[in-house]
C-alpha cells in the first residue's frame, strides 16, 4: 500500500480530526476512539498524492490514535489507581490529544476573526507618506535615522507593490487616451498661470505616463519656439524654470495652433 | 475661533503628509505648539466633522498607535476599481493560523507553533516575515537559541488595529455546548468562500 | 443633491489614494461612472470649497491635466518642523524602496528604478549615496551612458549580510506561490464541505 495522501483541504492532522469530530457530532471531551480512528484512517487512505513530509505527520497521528485506542482496551491496574487518587482523569489516554485539539481549535477560531478583520480592513485605504526629503538638508540626510533591517527594506518594497497595484489598471485601461500637443500647450499655460507664471520644469511632469511626458515636452518646445514661454537656469545642473512671457494670449493662440 | 480652524487645517496637513505612518497626539502637539489636551479636543471635533460631512471622502482612524487619514469605507467600490485584483492580496489559511498563534502567544518559537498546529510551519512563517507581518523579536534561552517571533506594526496596520490589545479575546474554554458553535464556524467559512 | 455630495466624497477618496500620480478627469469619470462634464463641475466646486474652508489643510492642485491633493501652502511651517524632527519612518520609506530595487536588480539606472517605482527617484538615490549604501558601479551602454547603481560593502555590513546572495527572496515571487496555494486550498475546501 502506498502512503500517498492528499491533504490540501486540511491544515494538518489536528484540523482533520476537528473536522471529523464535528461531522460525527462527537463530544470533544469524550471522543469515541474506535469510531474516530476508523474515520481518520479512511480519510487518510482516501486522500491521494502529497509530499512525503506532510504525509508523515498524518501517519504519526494515525499511530497515536491507534495507540490510544489500544490503551483504552486495557484494564486499569489497581495500584495505579490508588496512587493517582487526586487526579481523576490522569489515566484517560485521550487527555493529551483532547488538550491539543482544544488548544488548536482556539487558534483556528482566532484565525477566522483575523480573516474577518482583514476583510473589513480592505474596505478603507491609506496613502504612502509623502517623500519630504527635498525639504531636508544634506547633513541631516547623511545620518542614519533608524535601526533598519533587511525586512524593513522588503516591507518598503511590499508597500510599493501595493501602491503600484492601485494604479496599474488605470495605466492599461484609461491612460491610453491621446492627448494632443495643442491641448497640452493649453494645459501648460494654465498650469503656469496658476503658479504665478513661473514653475520648475520638473513640476510640469507630474505623471509617469510616457505619452503624456513626450506630449508635454513637445508642447513646451513649441511654446518656446513661439516665445510664449521662456526657460531659465541659474547655474549648471540647477533646476530649470519655465516662465510664462505673455499674459493674455488665449485668443490669438487658439487660431494659431489650429493651423 | 480662527486659531482653532487654523489648528484643524494644520493637523489635516500633517496627517496627510504622514500617510500610513500617522502621528501620535504627542507628535501633533509638538509640531503645532499646542497642548496634548488641545489636540485631543480638536481631533475629536475633526473626527466628528469628517464623519458627518457626506461630501468628505476621508476620515481619521487610530491605527497601529497613531492617528491616520484613511478613505471612507463607503467609497471602497470605486477605489477597488483602481486595484488590479483585490482578492489575491488576502492571506492563506495556513498563514492566518500561524499569525493567530504568533499574535496571541508572542514571543514564540517555530517549534512551539508547530506543536500547536501539528504540522510544519516554516513556509507560512517565512511568507509572513516577507510580508512584514511578523519579525524576529529575540532568541530563546537554551541550546539552539531558537528564533522568537512576534508581530510588527505592519501587522496592526494590516488588520486595522490600534494596538495589540485591540485583538479580540482568544476563545478560552471550549465547553461542550461550544461544539455546536463550530457548526456555525464551518457555515461561516463556507459562506466566505462560496460567497 | 445627495448624489452630488457622494460624488465629491468619492473623488476625495480617489485623489487621496492616487497620491503623487494624481488622476485625470477622464480617469475620475471612468472610476465614478460619471461624465467628464459632471466631473469638471464637481472638481471646480470642490476646489473652491477647499480653498474657502479655513479648517481644511489640503487642496486640489491641477498639473498638466492631472488633479492631485496637496497640503495648503499656509501650513508649510509645521511640515518643515516635521521634516526636521523625523519621529516616524516616513522619511525612509522612499529610500528603502529604492534600496530594495537597487539591491535586487543591480546594476540598474535611475530611469529603470523610476519605471519600477512609478515615481521620480532622484532624491532617494542621492540620499542613499550620501549614506554610502549605494554607489556608481559603471555606465550603461548607448547614448547618454546613464549611471549604473549598485550596493556597497557598507550596505552588506549595515544589513548584516555575508554577501549579496544572502538576501531573502523577493516578496513578488512569494505572492505568486501563495496565490496558487490559497486557490488550491479554497477549491479543496469547497469540495470538502459541499461534497
Amino acid at each position: 500500500m502506498s502512503y500517498e495522501v492528499k491533504t490540501e483541504a486540511f491544515e494538518g492532522p489536528l484540523d482533520l480530526l476537528l473536522h471529523l469530530i464535528n461531522r460525527l457530532e462527537i463530544d470533544i471531551y469524550d471522543i469515541k476512539m474506535a469510531e474516530i480512528t476508523a474515520q481518520y484512517m479512511e480519510h487518510v487512505h482516501a486522500m491521494s498524492v502529497l509530499e512525503l513530509n506532510e504525509a508523515s505527520e498524518y501517519l504519526v497521528m494515525a499511530a497515536t490514535l491507534l495507540s490510544i485506542k489500544s490503551k483504552m482496551l486495557l484494564p486499569i491496574h489497581q495500584d495505579d489507581e490508588m496512587e493517582d487518587d487526586f487526579d481523576i482523569n490522569v489515566n484517560d489516554p485521550r487527555d493529551e490529544l483532547v488538550l491539543k485539539l482544544i488548544e488548536y481549535k482556539k487558534y483556528k477560531e482566532a484565525a477566522v476573526s483575523l480573516q474577518e478583520m482583514e476583510e473589513t480592513r480592505n474596505l478603507f485605504y491609506t496613502r504612502p507618506p509623502t517623500d519630504l526629503s527635498e525639504l531636508q538638508n544634506s547633513k541631516q540626510l547623511a545620518l542614519f535615522e533608524h535601526d533598519v533591517n533587511v525586512y524593513d527594506m522588503l516591507g518598503a518594497f511590499q508597500k510599493m507593490l501595493r501602491r503600484k497595484q492601485l494604479n496599474a489598471p488605470l495605466h492599461t485601461r484609461v491612460s491610453k487616451q491621446e492627448i494632443s500637443i495643442k491641448d497640452q500647450m493649453k494645459s501648460v499655460i494654465s498650469t503656469l498661470k496658476q503658479n504665478k507664471g513661473r514653475l520648475s520644469f520638473y513640476e510640469l511632469f507630474p505623471t509617469r505616463d510616457k505619452t503624456t511626458i513626450v506630449t508635454t515636452f513637445l508642447s513646451i518646445l513649441e511654446l518656446m519656439k513661439r516665445q510664449i514661454v521662456q526657460v531659465e537656469q541659474n547655474n549648471n545642473f540647477d533646476d530649470l524654470f519655465v516662465l510664462l512671457r505673455k499674459e493674455d494670449l488665449e485668443s490669438e493662440f487658439e487660431d494659431e495652433i489650429d493651423e | 475661533m480662527n486659531s482653532k480652524m487654523k489648528l484643524m487645517s494644520n493637523i489635516e496637513s500633517l496627517l496627510f503628509v504622514s500617510g500610513e505612518d500617522g502621528l501620535t497626539k504627542k507628535q501633533l502637539a509638538f509640531l503645532t505648539n499646542e497642548t496634548e489636551e488641545q489636540i485631543s479636543v480638536t481631533l475629536e471635533a475633526m473626527m466628528e466633522a469628517y464623519e458627518k460631512s457626506e461630501d468628505r471622502g476621508i476620515e481619521i482612524k487610530q491605527l497601529a498607535g497613531t492617528f491616520q487619514l484613511v478613505t471612507k469605507q463607503g467609497n471602497a467600490n470605486s477605489i477597488q476599481k483602481l486595484v488590479e485584483n483585490p482578492t489575491t492580496q488576502s492571506l492563506s489559511q495556513a498563514s492566518l493560523e500561524v499569525l493567530a498563534i504568533i499574535a496571541y502567544k508572542q514571543p514564540i518559537t517555530r517549534v512551539e507553533i508547530e506543536e500547536i498546529r501539528g504540522v510544519k510551519s516554516e513556509r507560512p512563517i517565512h511568507t509572513l516575515s516577507l510580508k512584514g507581518l511578523v519579525k524576529e523579536v529575540g532568541r530563546a534561552d537554551g541550546t539552539g537559541r531558537a528564533i522568537l517571533y512576534g508581530t510588527t506594526t505592519e501587522f496592526l496596520q494590516y488588520f486595522g488595529l490600534q494596538d495589540i490589545r485591540a485583538l479580540p479575546p482568544l476563545p478560552e474554554d471550549i465547553s461542550v455546548d461550544e461544539m455546536e458553535d463550530s457548526d456555525l464556524f464551518l457555515t461561516k467559512f463556507q459562506e466566505t468562500f462560496e460567497g
